[in-house]
């Protein structure tokens, strides 16, 4: 799935060493060393607090006080990043889900068929035309998800994708990952992932 | 008719509000005096009034509102005393029962000012013919349009040039007096004013006196005793002592000698002759 | 004239020219008094129209929604109506008192404070008052809660409805008479000294005005920033 | 004489007066459009003031919530300062004319719409902009989607900011000149009828006032519910 | 752990037939029988959608509008629900937990004692003067639901209150639960629960 060749450290998409953020007095986050290639899919697991919604973060450029070294190759609107607790703007789902491709000024017929496509990915194309505000937490969850996978983007962060899904709804983000081969994505996730999303992890210590 | 009026202005009248003074809670004379912003503007009350309090231990609160809203507080008999000077709506109002007592305290003059460069060519010239021209060549003339006695009188003059101008160039202000002026200073207008007022804010005015002498210029101002029938809480016997008060020769010589900027504002009707100022 | 003003203003506030201290300290408590009383009454109206439905409340929220453009004139006309010697209440005598301006005020603040709070309320989290319900707080603790979590926003209708009041003009000119020493507020001092054409001093009125105001915002912002750096 | 201001009320929009017509169209168009420049420039001020920092960001906070709290006469004042024959703009010749009472009021609606749009973005949840950011929205469409999560918060500080310009007196009057037929709008008129006594007529011209207040909530609650409508 | 012995139905806490709530068209949460005894654990679980939040909600009182049978022995105070995503009242952590004392007017002392002990059963007594905007996802879950334990009511109603947990959080809560013998708890769940959680579950449907 992913590029099982070595690949040279210029096609490293993230490198990071040394990278610790603080809040306070409290060091919050601690990754002494990530890499991640192209078309890589990453686990970031740890505990509660260790930090792993930080680091990703980190990545998407929301953290601008960190300590230490971040290279992200990947150019700022080709990193996508979906929050632990995901944001839905007002209106429909399917409104949503067009909302990175209307930032990309892809055609309004383009923006709905991609958007249909995605959210039946998800499983959820029924919900298409409903108001965000009465969705259930695994069926906003996937329309999150699903906004994110429709840009293909070429690093992708996801902040525990799998919390409050479904086992269908695992599957179904699963088989998406699958269809973004070119995409770096980083999972994190407190518990180990089931099989079929990354290849290695990157454990966070608890200080 | 009516309680004894003292009695009626009981501690009521004087709710323990913030800021009143040790005076105002002991005496049970309080009254309302409503007159004109132009003849509050003067300051004139401000030398009358503490004269009046001291020898009568009381209070006297003055309600400063256009011609039109005095002659309303009047009739609802929300304030005693009336001191106006709009002379036929003073006689209306005396007709219709509302005051029991109309006493003449004091006068002086409305002049026409305009723009120093003087655009209309009527400066020194006589009453009605100046207006006749400002009318004619179409100058800006301001009208206060609020029915004061300002306005009542300046209307009373255009009747004698032969009715008043209808183009864009006559222009209402709504406004009183002094506003209207600096009006008239921004626009380059000619406007009618009293002379109280005029004398208090020429200085910062560029306009100029054309037209300060005639007959129809006179400015008189009256005090009136409300009727008491018009509610209980009305101290009519301290409003009579007050309208006494104007026209007795204490308060009579304070009007004669009263100066704004060196220049004598009123002049007092009920002064004995022989006394000069 | 802003030149002038200002130092007119340094001067007065030097001497401590009594009928002006006077004024500022009658400006303040009337409106404080007046903003108080509504904020009192329109927070809690503005939470019941947010939380329950009754028939009705629609039209109120449009209601105070329109309350909000009752020009002071009117107000003051309504008021003086009322207090009139003449009107249902005159026999109170409150007409040409400071209470009659609070009473006034009262009724310009209330609007302003319960649409603001309405709103704010409006866009509180649902959970918030399910969460303070499912742990058994009773009716007194919910509302505190719900204060607690829109505090922002709920000081900020406050302050509006609180400048309002104490730049108001139409209602102490007409039911207060701008009497000197009883009844008169900067605004109605500063309207005085404007009509005689006294500019500097009515610049000067302002910036009195306007100074109570910024040490209140500063008390505001000390008192926000405190709760900030608590909370970070 | 609320009876009577009612009666007059409806003659005079029956009669159809041309006088009063011309007021209150008058009065509508001038407050809209300065509390259209006043929104365009406050809401972004205070998207700008909840979003970045920057030095002086907390002295701007804190001036804005002043900014509420000028006084009409004090704007009117130095309006009529700036734009008088001698003062800086004289010789634009705004001075009395209804754009020196949309200037004025732009000053008056400025910090109402700053303050209470700053509050509303400051309650924003901080996802909004992050998700519209990492999902490549510039920014532009970032502040759109800033405006539409705070519809309700910007509506209500826009509303408040019209009601305050649309009630306003001080301005109109000292900078416009109340001139029938020019810049006499329906407060000013209302001032003058007072003046003049005529209490009921006075009345008569603020219920015309509120009645197009009331049209003007009526719709923006229809907008509201048909929003809601779409969203339940 | 639970009451072993079969309790007659006049104990059954909850007794639930025929019961749907409708939005608009939609029938979103259909449950036929649900009936759980005095200090029964029991799982709700079913797919993303099938309604588990929505019958949870039901029995908390905030569904007001649901047809059929829906019987709670437990009275209100007594009957605490957990959203699926918590909301904690700003200020620390410690008086969130105390929130629900305070409302039952216990003393200060005694509520400060609980909470930090029930703090400690979720291995977050290092984050008592924590300010709780600054929490981590799954730091704020476990103040949430120990601040609904801390009250040991007749009937706790937890959704999804796994999610966003790590192992050790999941151990946390299965022994906290452990601790509240005479509490009956429903927990929803979108996927089935680990052991020595529930011994029972109801099934949701999606329809
Ligand atoms: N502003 C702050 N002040 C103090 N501590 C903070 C602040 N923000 C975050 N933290 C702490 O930083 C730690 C890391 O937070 P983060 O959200 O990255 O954890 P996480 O690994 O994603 O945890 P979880 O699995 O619960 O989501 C947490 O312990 C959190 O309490
Ligand atoms: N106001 C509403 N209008 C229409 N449908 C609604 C509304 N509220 C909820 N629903 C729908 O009801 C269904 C049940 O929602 P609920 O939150 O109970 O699901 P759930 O079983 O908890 O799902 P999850 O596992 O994702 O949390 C969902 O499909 C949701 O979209
Ligand atoms: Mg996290
Ligand atoms: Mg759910």
């Amino acid at each position: 799935m992913s590029i099982a060749t070595a690949t040279p450290a210029d096609r490293a998409v993230i490198q990071i060493t040394n990278l610790t953020v603080t809040k306070g007095e409290h060091t919050i986050c601690r990754a002494s060393a990530v890499t991640a290639m192209r078309g890589e899919r990453l686990g970031i697991v740890g505990p509660n607090g260790s930090g792993k919604s930080t680091l990703l973060r980190v990545m998407a450029g929301f953290e601008p006080d960190f300590a230490g070294d971040c290279r992200i190759t990947s150019p700022r609107n080709e990193t996508v990043f979906v929050h632990q607790s995901p944001f839905l703007f007002r209106g429909t789902v399917l409104s949503n889900v067009e909302y990175g491709l209307a930032a990309r000024s892809v055609s309004r017929s383009d923006r709905r068929t991609l958007a249909l496509d995605w959210l039946k990915r998800f499983g959820i194309a029924a919900l298409a035309d409903r108001q965000v505000n009465g969705l259930s937490g695994g069926e906003a969850r996937r329309v999150a998800v699903a906004r994110a996978c429709v840009l293909k983007p070429q690093l992708l962060l996801l902040d525990e994708p799998l919390a409050e899904l479904d086992a269908a709804g695992i599957d179904c983000v699963r088989q998406a990952l699958a269809a973004l081969p070119d995409s770096t994505i980083l999972i994190a996730s407190p518990t180990p992932l089931p099989s079929g999303f990354v290849e290695k992890s990157v454990e966070l210590p608890l200080d | 008719c009516g309680p004894d009026p003292d009695a009626s202005s009981t501690p009521q009248e004087l709710p323990a509000a913030g800021g009143e003074t040790a005076a105002d809670s002991t005496s049970s004379s309080v009254i309302r005096l409503a007159s004109t912003t132009s003849t509050r503007d003067s300051g004139l009350f401000e030398v009358l009034l503490p004269v009046f309090e001291k020898s009568h231990n009381c209070r006297v609160y003055l309600i400063a509102v256009g011609t039109g809203s005095a002659l309303r507080l009047g009739e609802a008999g929300d304030v005693d005393v009336l001191v106006i000077h709009a002379p036929s709506a003073a006689e209306a109002f005396m007709k219709a029962g509302h005051g029991i007592r109309h006493e003449a305290v004091m006068h002086n003059s409305f002049l026409i000012v305009g723009p120093a460069a003087d655009p209309a060519d009527v400066v020194g010239s006589e009453l009605t013919p100046c207006l006749k021209k400002i009318k004619d060549q179409g100058h800006k003339f301001l009208s206060r349009g609020d029915d004061s006695g300002t306005h009542m009188r300046e209307l009373a003059l255009w009747e004698l040039a032969g009715g008043k101008p209808d183009g864009k160039e006559y222009l209402e202000t709504g406004q009183g007096m002094g506003p209207t002026l600096v009006m008239a200073d921004e626009m380059q207008a000619y406007t009618l004013v009293d002379q109280g007022t005029w004398l208090k804010q020429k200085e910062k005015l560029e306009l100029v006196p054309i037209v300060t002498e005639g007959p129809d210029l006179l400015n008189p101002y009256s005090a009136i005793v409300i009727n008491p029938k018009k509610s209980k809480a009305i101290n009519s016997k301290l409003a009579a002592a007050f309208v006494d008060f104007l026209i007795s020769d204490e308060a009579q010589k304070l009007i004669d000698g009263y100066k704004v900027n060196g220049q004598k504002l009123f002049h007092a009707d009920r002064l004995n002759a022989e006394i000069v100022e | 004239m802003i030149r002038d003003g200002i130092s007119e203003a340094l001067q007065l506030l030097l001497q401590r020219d009594s009928s002006v201290i006077d004024a500022a300290i009658r400006s303040l408590w009337v409106s404080a008094l007046a903003v108080s009383l509504a904020s009192l009454i329109g927070i809690e109206l503005g939470l019941l129209l947010s939380r329950k439905t009754f028939p009705g409340r629609r039209s109120m929220i449009v209601l105070s929604r329109v309350g909000m453009s009752v020009p002071t004139v009117l107000i003051g006309l309504l008021c003086f109506g009322m207090l009139s010697r003449r009107g249902p209440f005159g026999s109170l005598e409150l007409l040409y008192t400071t209470w009659a301006i609070v009473i006034g005020e009262f009724f310009l603040a209330l609007p302003i404070v319960t649409t603001l709070s309405h709103g704010a309320f409006q866009r509180l989290d649902p959970r918030v008052v399910e969460t303070a319900r499912t742990l058994g707080a009773g009716p007194v603790q919910r509302t505190i809660t719900c204060l607690r979590e829109t505090r922002l926003a709920l000081g900020l209708a406050v302050l509006t409805a609180f400048s309002r009041c104490f730049t108001e003009l139409g209602i102490a000119m007409m039911v207060g008479g701008n009497m000197p020493g009883r009844t008169r507020t900067l605004t109605t001092a500063t309207a005085l000294e404007t009509s005689r054409g006294e500019f500097a001093r009515g610049v000067a009125m302002s910036l009195i005005l306007l100074l109570i105001a910024l040490l209140l915002a500063l008390a505001i912002a000390m008192f926000d920033r405190s709760e900030r750096e608590k909370s970070s």
